[in-house]
């Protein structure tokens, strides 16, 4: 990946959080470049970290959580060392979050208005009554009415996709130059969903900073993503542009999600699911983590982890079938069929 | 037992919830659908729309004011003397959205698939009782091995399968599935839904498939009902609903689904 | 939180005076020990008892006397004390002078310290700060008042002569008993605080707000105090109510002719009027601090004042 | 070199992973036995338990023999705490007071168990008329003034041991009916209790077997802080001549009989003092920490 205007920059973080039942190592050498103007998709199941990787972006981490080992670089400087005080500098300035249960991102007792104009006042260092028109403006450019009635009422008082809304607003006060959605929009209705998207996709175009969209749904993410990463157990296993990710998946994990997505399935076949749940990161074994799970595991996934194999400039698997010395493995019958259809959906496009 | 009959039947179902002393919150509009043996019947609509509701007036944890539901020829809505109450209990049967409450923390999976034998074939001497539960467990693709153990120490996936034997223990005829996947990871998602499917032929069941993802939902049902703040809008097999919708509401909610776009 | 909830909160407080006060009318009756011959002293002859139990009313049937009883009673007549035959609402009066001060500066201690001492422990949690505040609040809620109380005077009374031990005139006369009253309250608080607080710390508007960079004092006492406030109003209410009871015991270890001391010689000297007068009292003041405290977090909490107008999208 | 490429058969995933927790009252024990300070107030409550029943074979000397010959004598090897007013001995005193402490603690707190358990469990399943009224009698009883009640409720009843069961046990119910409603209320909205309905299951048995196991982990924390509070108040009311009749051994009555010696044998008091903060100290410890090693959040994954 060229150098571009990188804003920041995660290069083989690890972290680890002492809970109760052990210490799980939420995140296990992760390395990922974030640049202006470019939205990364964070794909993974519940328990792979990739909500811990976004946090620490902010310094976030839960209690008992901390970086083990592996740098942050936010404008090339490695901020893993952060104090509090001086992550307090960096976030809501250049760093902003929006959170997955709209219902919870708020503060119960406060109006909205001044939440906002909290976010604004801290982040442009402006009078409270300077934020509070700004505040408006705002709620404008989320698309809700900017009346100082609604300024002045409770978050109890809106529905799930309006309080995203104005989270999205808060977000946006500070003109961050990385913005974090992690799950913004798997609490809210379809139709709801949709107008968020397109929101966050409007104002990515008119602010111009880079967006890491964290989630689990991949044909959601296919909409706003330039590049999509694949998470499993603490590891990213693929990352690659969404058209490699679509048209030439490479690792079975990603297999599997891509066969998960069941619109694209005709209805009497059986889905293509791998056993088992997401494991517990509590001293896990070495080796590769999805061979527990995987058809197509080697006796190398569990001595070794796996490195990273560049099947092109911008596409990275980490999985010993891409080895020379592998043998070749092919995908399920029925995602080469899905994948057909959906090339054959492209080039319809093009001649159209 | 003829097969014109439908399984169940549903007759002007309506339900209001009193929110407040003067504001009545109307979840059901006259709502009349009928399920056949075997079919999968899925009711597809946004959260609010009442198809919770519904699922749990079938299951008979909520009355509606007015309207008819019969299972076959046996009409539930009716007083029933706790005799009939429990003959009617062992034919309907429900399994729910959320994995972690679902399940009672303090017993073991054991308990859990007991409990239905003690209360409907409570005569069964004790072994074949444990035998049933341990081949229930087999069905759903849990080690039996793991019934003596707690709750609390299996994934969303394993205690959405110790849901569904607990509620398959006794036969049901019909099962209601509420958003029974909506809490799981996509993985685990494809396993049960391939779970429901395969146990639909195996105990030739019917289901009740109620969600919001219209997508699943047509892929698992045979039909599909979308209702939109308590109105059925429009019924319909499967493919007809998802690829010739006819009611504006149903086109819109095909239209918001993410389709994959590979700029 | 309309009117019609305000009304109902109303009339089921004056319900809950209304039963306690009748139950307590009821059970006085059935005290051992005749009242009219403890007042009287046992020489007199028990014609003149008659009499003067004739004068007082009290030969009349129970539920005669009952009425009686409620119609003085909305009259604010609350009759004479059988001891000093004064009218009982001049004893009640200068007595509650004392109570009241008492529980003023004992509620201070208890709200002020226990908000701060829990509010501290959670945000240095597990920190030594935190283990120590917490073996305070642990002591505070072991030692028996009354045992406690005898200490203090012990060692700043009689040893460091910093205040007096007893009476309410002299000046620093209420410090020692308003710590010890206070300090049992205080603890318990500052232990509910912190639970409240440690929920809230990991809420997610919280780890929100964090995100928008508010700074930490803010962040503690703008955004989380508040929202752990709300769970503990109710306890703050009932232990103000317990502490106006509980003050029987402060007031007879450091002799202050408050309320508690009043009911508990009425009750000894079986002296029914100020008894019943003393029960009506208490049970106002407490039902009243319950109400104070639910108007307080209708204050604080919008979504009881507004409830749930959704303006729809 | 084995060609370490070649396909193999899914491993199972190593299975000390999973963490296999069994009961929730064996690992609770096994957590309180590691934790210094649940483990000596464990100590600390059986020794106080033994002494009550004990007493009359472990106490050194009758409790209310008088040797009129040495009234308040210093600590010596006969009188370890040395003798009270009347010359009898203050540490027999003091074992047996604990024996009228222990029982009326646990007695009262057994019945503020019960009446409050089913109180709040009722209300709280129930809901609609049934929980308004039981709302009402809780609120009454909880505005009582506590101490005044029990002090008129012993004089109606007569002071005694058993009076004193009922007087506490009658007025403490409240809170602990108030705690097992609040927590009803939030399991009964649950799914388990909706299957368990719907496989045919009777209020009864849904109430029995469903709710009570998931009330009785803040039930016995609810008890073991509610019995130092007894104990508290025991000693309050004999402190004011309420509790059992002189000359039986009861703390308060030993903490008011020693309020005139304080400045010369403060040892008489504070000895008293400590021993019932010290016991009081011992149940407030042990039920955090039991509430810790009962709280589902820890035992849930």
């Amino acid at each position: 990946m060229d150098k571009k205007d990188i804003i920041a920059k995660i290069d083989n973080l690890h972290i680890d959080i002492k809970t109760q039942a052990g210490i799980i190592q939420a995140v296990r050498g992760v390395s990922l470049d974030f640049e202006a103007h470019k939205t990364i998709g964070l794909i993974g199941e519940s328990g792979s970290g990739k909500s811990m990787m976004a946090r620490t972006l902010l310094g976030l981490l839960p209690a008992g959580g901390a970086i083990t080992s592996g740098h942050i670089y936010y404008n090339n400087t490695p901020i893993e060392t952060y104090t509090q005080r001086q992550w307090r500098n960096l976030r809501g300035k250049e760093i902003a979050m929006i959170f997955q249960d709209p219902m919870h991102a708020l503060n119960p007792l406060m109006t909205i208005g001044k939440q906002l104009s909290e976010a604004i006042v801290i982040s442009q260092k402006v009078s409270w009554k300077l934020a509070k028109i700004q505040a408006l403006d705002l709620l404008k450019k989320v698309g809700l009415e900017a009346t100082p009635e609604r300024y002045h009422s409770y978050p109890h008082q809106y529905s799930g996709g309006m309080r995203q809304r104005i989270a999205i607003a808060m977000a946006l006060s500070c003109k961050p130059k990385l913005l974090i959605c992690d799950e913004p929009t798997t609490a809210l209705d379809v139709s709801t969903q949709a107008q968020i998207i397109e929101l966050i996709i409007k104002l990515q175009k008119e602010y111009g900073m880079a967006i890491l969209f964290i989630s689990h749904d991949l044909s959601l993410v296919s909409q706003m993503a330039d590049e999509i990463a694949i998470v499993y157990a603490g590891r990213i296993v693929e990352h690659a542009t969404t058209k490699e990710i679509f048209l030439q998946p490479k690792h079975p994990y990603t297999w599997a999600l891509l066969s998960a997505i069941v619109h694209f399935q005709p209805k009497n076949e059986v889905l293509y699911t791998i056993e088992g749940s997401p494991p517990l990161l509590i001293n896990p074994p070495k080796g590769d983590l999805f061979s527990y799970r995987s058809e197509y595991a080697l006796d190398i996934d569990f001595q070794e982890n796996p490195p990273f194999f560049e099947v092109s400039p911008t596409h990275r698997v980490a999985s010993w079938l891409q080895d020379p010395r592998a043998p070749s493995v092919t995908m399920p019958k029925l995602l080469q069929k899905q994948i057909q259809i959906l090339r054959s959906q492209q080039e319809g496009n093009f001649h159209e | 037992m003829n097969n014109t009959i439908p399984l169940l039947s549903v007759q002007n179902v309506s339900l209001s919830f009193k929110q407040s002393r003067h504001h009545q919150v109307h979840a059901l509009k006259n709502i009349s659908f009928s399920i056949k043996q075997g079919e999968i019947f899925g009711l597809v609509g946004e959260s609010g729309s009442g198809k919770s509701t519904m699922g749990r007036a079938i299951a008979r944890l909520v009355t509606p004011q007015t309207g008819s539901i019969k299972l076959e020829t046996r009409e539930l809505l009716c007083k029933m003397t706790s005799k009939e109450r429990l003959d009617s209990s062992r034919d309907i049967q429900m399994i729910f959205q959320d994995p972690m409450s679902a399940l009672n923390p303090k017993w073991t999976v054991m308990q859990m698939l007991l409990e239905p034998l003690h209360i409907h074939q409570g005569k069964l001497p004790k072994q074949e009782k444990e035998d049933t539960v341990f081949t229930m467990m087999q069905q759903v693709g849990l080690d039996p091995a793991f019934a003596n153990r707690y709750v609390h120490e299996f994934s969303g996936g394993q205690r959405q399968r110790i849901s569904i034997a607990r509620a398959l223990m006794n036969r049901p005829k019909l099962l209601i599935c509420d958003e029974s996947i909506a809490a799981l990871d996509l993985s685990i998602q494809a396993q049960i839904v391939n779970l429901l499917k395969s146990l639909r032929e195996q105990f030739n069941l019917s289901m009740i498939f109620i969600s919001h993802d219209l997508s699943m939902v047509h892929y698992i049902s045979d039909r599909i009902g979308v209702i939109y703040k308590g109105d059925l809008l429009e019924i319909a097999d499967a493919d007809t609903i998802y690829y010739h919708p006819q009611h504006d509401y149903t086109k819109s909610l095909l239209h918001a689904i993410p389709k994959i776009t590979l700029v | 939180m309309n009117v019609h909830n305000i009304v109902a909160r109303l009339l089921w407080s004056l319900g809950v005076i209304f039963i306690v006060v009748s139950t307590t009318f009821f059970l006085l009756q059935i005290l051992p020990g005749d009242p009219v011959k403890l007042m009287m002293g046992d020489r007199v002859d028990p014609v003149t008892v008659e009499q003067v139990r004739e004068k007082m009313g009290l030969n009349k049937p129970i539920i005669q006397q009952y009425i009686d009883f409620w119609l003085k009673l909305l009259r604010m007549d609350f009759g004479d004390s059988y001891q000093l035959k004064l009218p009982v609402i001049d004893q009640i009066q200068s007595a509650s002078v004392v109570t009241l001060r008492l529980a003023f500066y004992s509620s201070l201690i208890a709200v002020i310290g226990g908000l701060l001492f829990g509010v501290t422990a959670a945000i240095f949690r597990g920190r030594w700060i935190d283990n120590l505040l917490m073996s305070i609040a642990v002591f505070g809620i072991s030692t028996p008042s009354f045992w406690f109380a005898l200490v203090l005077q012990l060692i700043f009374g009689l040893w460091l002569q910093w205040f007096p031990i007893s009476g309410y005139q002299a000046p620093g006369a209420f410090v020692l008993p308003a710590f010890t009253l206070g300090l049992r309250y205080m603890s318990s608080l500052a232990r509910l605080t912190r639970t409240s607080m440690l929920e809230v710390l990991s809420s997610e508007y919280l780890l929100a707000a964090k995100a928008k960079g508010v700074g930490s004092f803010r962040l503690i006492w703008l955004h989380a105090f508040g929202n752990a406030l709300l769970p503990i109003m109710t306890f703050i209410g009932s232990s103000l109510a317990d502490m106006m009871a509980g003050a029987i015991l402060i007031e007879h270890v450091f002799s202050l002719p408050g309320i508690g001391r009043l009911t508990f010689d009425s009750l000894m000297s079986r002296d029914l009027p100020l008894l019943q007068a003393t029960v009506v009292y208490l049970t106002v003041i407490s039902v009243g601090i319950y109400l104070i405290v639910d108007f307080l977090a209708l204050f604080i909490d919008p979504r009881l004042r507004i409830g749930g107008k959704r303006n729809v999208e | 070199m084995l060609n370490k490429f070649t396909l193999v058969p899914k491993a199972p995933w190593p299975t000390d992973q999973v963490i296999t927790q069994e009961n929730l009252y064996k690992r609770a024990w096994k957590l309180l036995r590691k934790d210094p300070i649940a483990l000596t107030s464990l100590i600390l409550i059986a020794v106080l338990i033994i002494s009550a029943l004990f007493a009359p074979w472990i106490a050194p000397y009758d409790p209310n023999e008088q040797m009129l010959s040495k009234p308040l004598s210093q600590p010596s090897p006969q009188h370890w705490l040395g003798t009270d007013e009347f010359g009898r001995d203050i540490l027999s005193r003091l074992i047996f007071g604990a024996r009228i402490s222990m029982s009326v603690a646990l007695g009262s707190q057994f019945i503020v168990s019960i009446i409050g358990f089913w109180m709040g469990l009722i209300a709280g399943y129930m809901g609609g008329k049934i929980d308004r009224i039981i709302s009402f009698i809780i609120q009454i009883f909880a505005s009582f003034p506590y101490l005044l009640f029990a002090m008129a409720l012993i004089f109606v009843l007569g002071p005694g041991l058993l009076n004193l069961f009922l007087a506490l046990g009658l007025l403490s119910w409240a809170g602990t009916a108030r705690v097992v409603r609040a927590q009803v209320m939030s399991l009964k909205h649950r799914e388990f209790v909706d299957a368990s309905w719907m496989m045919g299951a009777s209020h009864y048995w849904i109430m029995t077997k469903h709710l009570f196991p998931n009330v009785l982990p803040s039930l016995i924390v609810l008890a073991t802080m509610g019995i130092p509070n007894a104990i508290i108040a025991e000693a309050s009311l004999s402190y004011l001549g309420l509790g059992v009749r002189i000359p039986t051994a009861s703390w308060g009555q030993m903490i008011f009989a020693a309020k005139p010696f304080l400045q010369t044998f403060p040892l008489y008091s504070i000895a008293t003092g400590i021993l019932m903060m010290l016991s009081v100290l011992a149940f407030n410890l042990l039920g955090d920490r039991l509430r810790d090693a009962l709280d589902p959040r820890l035992s849930g994954r």
